[in-house]
């Protein structure tokens, strides 16, 4: 590679309070190239692209477009300079519809917007990068795929050379990703620089021509994808061995059923059919994975179980008991544990401490109480015992759980779901977004609540993960369980049809019974 | 008077009373549109009323006043932004410093203006042809200049709101002013140039009061107008065409109050009065009620934007 | 920017200076009551060059007066005028703690050893201001836009319409209450409904000038109050009943000072010109003036008041049999309305 | 190279810092205020000496500020429980007027009865009255999710008008020449006083409330619940927290506190019930609850301080300084302590820009 680069970034130094972010980062980035960026939680992968996207001012180092220096005083200026972003959190303006998100954009757009023109635009796109979104549907009811679609689509219409992609795999389907990865090749193709954030090696090694490796937000390799070995990252990453694609733990021990759901119907959020008719059961030690596309009823088969959904037809049998129709509290009380998909929306408090965080569902308990009175000292030792046995990393025990990485907030929600020792867990998406340390902790907490004769719900679309801890496998489409596979018998390929739709099995095994 | 009469009188004069709310409503919609509330809008409004009359006073000329009001709101409208938008302070407490600051100062800058005539104060007039249409023309052809302003400028606002693209970014950094700023729009500075844009409104609708609609200076002649268009925006759910037809309704309830008791109907005034604050309520009641909890409010009102903050 | 006018600065000669304070319950610059007052604040001052005068505007009724008032005494103030009937309990409780200090209250009726009570005979102008009114009418409809329903606007309008008869037994007062005091958009939007119900006249009892520049907008008459309004609304202003509290602060002040102030119930006449007519408009007739002169000596003699007798109420019944006069006690608490009024009291 | 001065947010406001950056921003008002008033042709100094004077130079002055702080101590912490809930509740005023017009119907009805039925019962309608107008809100609130802020300010004119349709209609006092006043109270419902002054047992109770505030606030396990779901009502509903119950009760209370400072005032320094009860205590107590961060301690020294302004700034004109002046002079310092905020929550830093 002997011609200019289109963009180098030189010595980039970005602070936060308490924390340096890029340690004297160098990059460079060409046209016509994908380029991965690789590296744990935190280690400053967002960072140094928000900068090159001129979200965020660097403390120290310069960026060169074009071997000219580039100052960017916002993202205007590095959109000028044809720099484009597609964040790990979309920015996207909800009520609006995708064409006028798509021309929120434009700079130098008529001063009226005509939505003929942007339509036309929009199916341009559609036909060169098979690209396909609706112009007319307002954003806040699309898919996470479709958004990130819009995402791109909105980078490319304002004729951006380097496409950043903030961690985009992390919320589609395998097929999505795939059909992804071919628009990437196409954009390299077209002579684009395309920058694709990640943490999952196999994905390096399918698209990328480079990778550059991060660690504490330090560079600690750039270098060819051919030549390189999975392990050889892994180890630039995380300056450690680990194992990877561990063999399938061994299935625990079956107890008696737990949970029944018959003919189980709930609305979603619109209030459309979420769930419809459907049927599950489960024993104790088992973990039961539901795979699918995100959007097919397993928030509504969460939200059900645990009471913060109404259950409109069928029955909820849990431990031989009635529970349909009961509030989350008398769930909790009766053990339903539930680790939400929204960590710090749902599953905890940002602005709140880790003691608080740890007391939440169980502030009444007597041993956290004195009378009415909280015994804060009490929960200190908990959270502390807690943290210090599930090796979860935070600032302290008062720093609001705010500040703490994506990774260490799932370990203290995980935490504290466990250490109440439930019946039945129900766990969506837990490794999402997370490194492949994080994740082996993670699933590592998992069996081991398995193994004491917890029933689990897991919900998951990384089917590597529901192979490696299921002893189940149920496929949610449209509301139902489509297809119950006792894991010996999952045929990685039906499932992918099932979860699209596509392929109804047997009779028979919608509704198997759990064994 | 007959009955047709009687319906002229109190829709023309509802639209009288409402328009000096019309033009704070409008003021505070465009504020609150780009993610800012400011409830200094008495404020505004008070140190519009002043500032016209003593320019209009000054200069014998009512439009220098009305310029002059706006240019003050909209200098009020400056210190909010500077608080809220570049300090980041609490919008509530912002706001109701300024209503405190722009009662005193008003008062302060009118001591000699008191009890002065405007030389030439906005007065209707019947607009040709449009004036003698039955019944339409009354109520809605026969006033001052200011009045057909007010209708021009919802008119600009619902277009530039609904058709142009810089009324887009204005309501993308109201909503979602990370994704706006990562687009390369300027929030910080389109947050303050549409609060300024939102103080000269609320300017103008004070001297719509000291130059239309009761020509003088006294202090706090506003008397809690600044309040209402705070509601009004509210019950307009942020679009123009509604906090028109809302500040009309808003106006009317006294007027029909005042013609009630000149037709002789026995109504307690106390339990009228209460109507406009019951009935914004009501509306706002049915509204969310029917619409399952969806309001129309902009996504990030009242929150502070930082860029590096998450 | 507006200039002060008060002259305020004299230290050396203060100590020497007799301290009198008014409390107000408006600011002065509301162009209506307060401003009456203060406008016999600065007559005192420059009628009585050996007194020094203070003022606390805006003071509300509730628990800032006392203190504002035991704060002006403290300051050394040896007489107050607090003028507004909230201010009535706080003044006798201040006064209870300085007795040597007088108290002046307008519009109250409780008195102390300190304390007196003053207020004036508004109804007489506004019976005179009624006259003109009734000649000016020509569709025998006029407004009255009343503040809110206490003894003393009751008694306003009763007066007026008492005037307005006197000389035109056709004409009616139309009576709409805004409740409020101030809001002059309000105000004169209420004075627009009645031109619009018909009137031709439009009496007030508010501070604004709303009400007369309606009916100056509507081609229409107006009585304007408190002060002279005529400068609002030349063409409309007939005249307007005014307060004229300058040479009654002078002379309590006096009194005060000769020691003969006594704690008296001062209700003010046209006699003492502590209420008076502002000066009449051109459109009014030499013949009305005359007949409103006429009333005026009646008045001011003694000889004739407002609410003698024969008087009736809004059905007709007899009220005060003629011969009889209405005592004060009776027009303190005015709670109903004479003949001739189109309107009622909310009860 | 340049010197760069960024801000940077801080991840913890120091506690010194909360209490230097208020200080020195009601100095800096305090400066922009002297310039103005120098501007006007008066001694800055004299003024100040004069409003500190009025409001804490002497022990009537001091008195009279703790007086008009005690209305605004039991609004503010009343607004406090409701903020701490992110419930916007600028209800205080009306919650206020019905608190006194609710009490003021054991005086009106029952004057003989005894002070120690006369006194609680009051204090328990007070609570009531203003309770019941800040649940109102709190259902359509908790039902439709119809803006608290909103309706809160509109029950506020309803109660002004309701109480003002009392005093001038049925509760008006039959010896009171028709004036808009209620009878006197019989001296049974009179607050006792300390002293000769006008501080009243409101101060004892707003001191004790203060106290229990912090307790359930911070301490229990019902302020455990308000703090939850006052930082994240998904993550409270997550937790089994009963929502909407406790947006009734959180309404209830911010509303009984606010209508006990009603009482205490109509029965503490009033005497009666009349219009214009209260010069917008329910508005100012919002301001020092925000500014106080809703610390209940605060709020008692920060309410002490709002009624030294406002004692202060009657008591300035007396020396020719008009009201609008006062006004403008509160304003003022409100504008440099909300925008000096910003120093607590963010820092300067300055860095050098290294060439690479
Ligand atoms: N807005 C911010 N405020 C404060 N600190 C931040 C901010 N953004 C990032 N950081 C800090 O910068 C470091 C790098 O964060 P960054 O988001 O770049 O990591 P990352 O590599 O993208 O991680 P992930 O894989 O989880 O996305 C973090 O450790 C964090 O401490
Ligand atoms: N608001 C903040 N203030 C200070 N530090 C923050 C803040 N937000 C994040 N951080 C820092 O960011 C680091 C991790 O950043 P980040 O949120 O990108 O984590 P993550 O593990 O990448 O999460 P995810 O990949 O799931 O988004 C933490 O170590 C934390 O110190
Ligand atoms: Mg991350
Ligand atoms: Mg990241």
């Amino acid at each position: 590679m002997m011609k200019q680069p289109l963009v180098q970034m030189r010595g980039i130094v970005k602070k936060f309070p308490g924390v340096v972010a890029n340690d004297h980062v160098d990059l460079d980035l060409f046209a016509g190239e994908i380029h991965a960026l690789l590296g744990e939680n935190g280690s400053g992968k967002s960072t140094i692209m928000s900068i090159l996207a001129g979200l965020y001012k660097p403390d120290a180092g310069e960026i060169l477009v074009d071997g000219a220096p580039a100052d960017f005083g916002s993202p205007r200026d590095a959109i000028d300079a044809g720099i484009g972003m597609v964040h790990q959190h979309f920015k996207l303006v909800e009520p609006f519809t995708v064409a006028q998100n798509i021309q929120l954009s434009e700079r130098d757009g008529a001063f009226l917007l005509s939505d003929a023109a942007i339509r036309q635009e929009i199916k341009a796109f559609e036909t060169r990068f098979g690209l396909a979104v609706d112009p007319d549907a307002p954003v806040w009811q699309l898919s996470v795929g479709e958004k990130q679609r819009v995402e791109i689509v909105r980078m490319l219409y304002r004729g951006s050379r380097v496409l950043i992609l903030d961690e985009p795999t992390a919320v589609l389907t395998p097929q999505e990703t795939a059909e992804l990865f071919v628009n990437m090749k196409k954009m390299a193709a077209a002579g684009c620089a395309v920058v694709f954030i990640t943490h999952k090696m196999n994905e390096v090694q399918e698209v990328a021509d480079r990778v550059t490796v991060l660690r504490g937000g330090k560079v600690s390799g750039t270098m060819l994808c051919r030549d390189v070995h999975a392990q050889e990252l892994v180890w630039l990453m995380v300056g450690r061995e680990i194992v990877l694609n561990a063999e399938r733990c061994a299935s625990g021990q079956c107890g008696g059923e737990i949970l029944s759901m018959k003919n189980v119907s709930a609305l979603n959020d619109s209030g459309r059919p979420g769930l419809s008719d459907l049927a599950l059961s489960l024993r104790a030690g088992q973990i039961f994975g539901i795979a699918g596309v995100a959007g097919n009823g397993q928030k509504e088969l969460a939200e059900v179980l645990t009471g913060l959904r109404r259950t409109e037809t069928g029955s909820i049998q849990f431990l031989g008991e009635n529970v349909t129709g009961m509030s989350p509290s008398e769930l909790i009380a009766r053990g339903i544990s539930y680790v939400p998909e929204d960590r710090l929306g749902m599953g905890l408090v940002p602005s709140l401490d880790a003691v608080e965080n740890m007391l939440l569902k169980s502030y009444t308990h007597p041993e956290y109480s004195h009378g009415w009175l909280i015994n804060r000292k009490a929960a200190e030792a908990k959270t502390a015992a807690v943290v210090q046995q599930y090796n979860v990393k935070l600032a302290g025990l008062s720093q609001p759980v705010r500040s703490m990485s994506g990774g260490n907030l799932q370990k203290l929600l995980l935490a504290r779901e466990i250490s109440e020792h439930p019946k039945l867990i129900i766990v969506v998406y837990p490794a999402r977004g997370l490194d492949v340390g994080a994740t082996e902790s993670i699933h590592k907490l998992l069996m081991e609540l398995r193994d004491q004769g917890a029933a689990i719900l897991l919900v998951s679309e990384d089917l590597d993960e529901l192979m490696k801890l299921s002893d189940r496998v149920g496929v949610m489409f449209g509301g139902q369980i489509v297809g119950n596979f006792p894991i010996e018998e999952v045929d990685l390929e039906e499932v992918g049809l099932l979860m699209m739709g596509l392929f109804r099995p047997k009779e028979e095994r919608i509704h198997g019974d759990g064994r | 008077m007959g009955e047709q009469a009687f319906y002229i009188a109190i829709l023309s004069s509802a639209v009288i009373a409402g328009t000096p709310i019309l033009y704070a409503a409008l003021g505070e919609l465009v504020t609150e549109r780009a993610g800012v509330t400011n409830l200094g809008v008495e404020g505004m409004m008070l140190i519009g009323a002043v500032s016209g009359f003593m320019a209009a006073i000054v200069t014998g000329n009512s439009w220098i006043g009305f310029a002059a009001a706006m240019l003050a709101g909209g200098a009020m409208g400056l210190i909010h932004a500077v608080l809220t938008v570049s300090l980041r302070a609490n919008q509530v407490v912002s706001g109701l410093a300024l209503t405190l600051f722009g009662t005193g100062l008003s008062g302060y800058l009118g001591k000699s203006y008191i009890g002065i005539p405007v030389a030439e104060p906005f007065r209707g007039v019947s607009l040709p042809l449009l004036g003698d249409i039955p019944l339409l023309g009354p109520v809605l052809f026969r006033h001052d200049v200011l009045i057909y302003l007010s209708w021009a400028i919802v008119l600009a606002l619902w277009f530039f709101l609904s058709r142009t693209r810089a009324g887009l970014n204005l309501q993308a950094i109201g909503e979602n002013p990370g994704a706006a700023d990562s687009l390369g729009i300027p929030v910080f500075s389109l947050r303050y140039f549409y609060v300024i844009v939102g103080g000269m409104l609320c300017g103008a609708g004070g001297a719509y009061l000291s130059l239309a609609s009761a020509p003088s200076w006294l202090e706090n002649m506003t008397a809690g107008r600044g309040w209402i268009a705070v509601a009004l925006v509210i019950f307009a759910l942020w679009k123009p065409g509604r906090a028109l037809v809302g500040s009309y309704l808003f106006g009317g309830i006294d007027a029909l109050g005042f013609h009630l008791q000149a037709a002789g109907v026995h109504v307690s005034h106390f339990f009228l009065q209460m109507l406009p604050y019951l009935f914004t309520i009501a509306v706002l009641t049915i509204v969310m009620a029917r619409r399952g909890g969806r309001l129309a409010a902009p996504g990030s009102l009242g929150i502070p934007y930082d860029r590096e903050q998450r | 920017g507006g200039k002060k006018e008060e002259p305020k600065k004299e230290a050396p000669k203060a100590a020497e200076k007799l301290k009198v304070a008014f409390v107000y319950v408006g600011p002065v610059g509301d162009a209506g009551w307060t401003y009456a007052h203060d406008q016999g604040r600065k007559y005192l001052e420059s009628k009585m060059p050996d007194v020094q005068t203070v003022f606390v505007e805006s003071v509300p009724e509730g628990a800032d007066s006392e203190r504002v008032i035991t704060q002006l005494v403290e300051q050394g103030a040896k007489v107050v005028f607090t003028t507004s009937f909230g201010y009535m309990d706080p003044t006798i409780n201040v006064a209870k703690k300085y007795p040597g200090v007088t108290f002046m209250h307008c519009s109250g009726f409780k008195t102390a050893p300190n304390v007196g009570t003053y207020f004036g005979r508004m109804y007489q102008a506004r019976y005179l201001s009624g006259i003109a009114a009734g000649k000016q009418t020509k569709s025998n409809t006029i407004g009255y836009v009343a503040a809110f329903p206490i003894p003393e606007v009751v008694r306003g309008i009763n007066a007026f319409t008492l005037g307005v008869r006197s000389v035109n037994p056709q004409a009616k007062v139309k009576v709409i209450w805004t409740n409020t005091w101030y809001d002059p958009a309000k105000e004169k939007q209420a004075a627009m409904s009645l031109l619009d119900a018909g009137a031709d006249v439009i009496a007030q009892h508010q501070d604004t000038p709303g009400p007369m520049q309606a009916a100056q907008e509507k081609g229409k008459f107006g009585i304007g109050y408190n002060t002279d309004m005529s400068k609002m609304a030349p063409k409309a202003v007939l005249t307007s009943p005014v307060w004229n509290w300058g040479p009654y602060y002078v002379k309590v002040v006096e009194g005060v000072k000769n020691k003969t102030w006594k704690n008296e119930q001062y209700w003010g006449s046209m006699k003492e010109n502590v209420i008076d007519l502002a000066p009449f408009g051109p459109m009014v007739t030499d013949d009305t003036k005359k007949l409103i002169a006429d009333s005026k000596k009646k008045i001011v003699d003694g000889t004739w008041d407002v609410f003698w007798g024969p008087v009736k109420d809004q059905t007709g019944a007899v009220k005060i049999a003629a011969g009889q006069k209405m005592s004060d006690a009776d027009m303190l608490g005015f709670n109903w309305f004479v003949e001739g009024v189109d309107g009622t009291i909310p009860k | 190279m340049a010197m760069a001065v960024k801000l940077e947010k801080r991840l913890n406001p120091s506690a010194a810092m909360n209490v230097i950056v208020p200080l020195v921003s009601v100095l800096a008002a305090f400066v922009v205020g002297a310039i103005f008033l120098t501007l006007t042709d008066r001694d800055p100094l004299e003024v100040y000496t004069a409003m500190f004077k009025g409001a804490l130079g002497s022990q009537y002055g001091l008195a009279e500020t703790v007086v008009k702080a005690i209305p605004l101590m039991l609004c503010a912490l009343g607004i406090s429980a409701a903020f701490r809930m992110q419930l916007w509740n600028i209800g205080a005023e009306g919650q206020f007027y019905m608190g006194a017009f609710a009490a003021s119907y054991l005086p009106l009805t029952y004057p003989q009865l005894p002070i120690w039925l006369m006194l609680p019962g009051m204090a328990l309608l007070g609570c009531f009255g203003g309770g019941l107008w800040g649940l109102a809100p709190a259902m359509l609130r908790a039902r439709w999710k119809v803006n608290e802020i909103i309706t809160t300010l509109m029950f506020n004119y309803v109660a002004i008008l309701w109480v003002d349709f009392l005093v001038y209609g049925p509760w008006k006092d039959p010896k009171g020449f028709n004036f808009p006043l209620t009878a006197k109270f019989p001296a049974s419902a009179a607050l006792p006083t300390f002293g000769d002054s006008r501080i009243h047992v409101g101060l004892i109770i707003a001191v004790v409330l203060a106290a229990v505030f912090w307790v359930v606030f911070e301490k229990s396990r019902w302020g455990f619940e308000i703090k939850v779901i006052g930082a994240s009502e998904q993550a409270a509903r997550y937790a089994g927290m009963n929502i909407r119950r406790n947006i009734y009760w959180v309404m209830l209370l911010s509303g009984a506190v606010c209508g006990l400072a009603g009482m205490a005032e109509v029965s503490g320094i009033v005497g009666r019930l009349q219009p214009n009860l209260s010069p917008g205590y329910g508005y100012t107590a919002i301001i020092v609850a925000w500014l106080s961060k809703l610390h209940p301690a605060a709020i008692l020294l920060v309410s002490i301080l709002f009624g030294a302004l406002q004692v202060g700034g009657f008591f300035v004109q007396t020396m020719g300084v008009p009201a609008s002046v006062a006004a403008m002079l509160q304003g003022a310092v409100l504008f440099f302590v909300v925008g000096g905020e910003f120093l607590t929550q963010y820092r300067f830093v300055s860095s050098r820009k290294e060439v690479a």
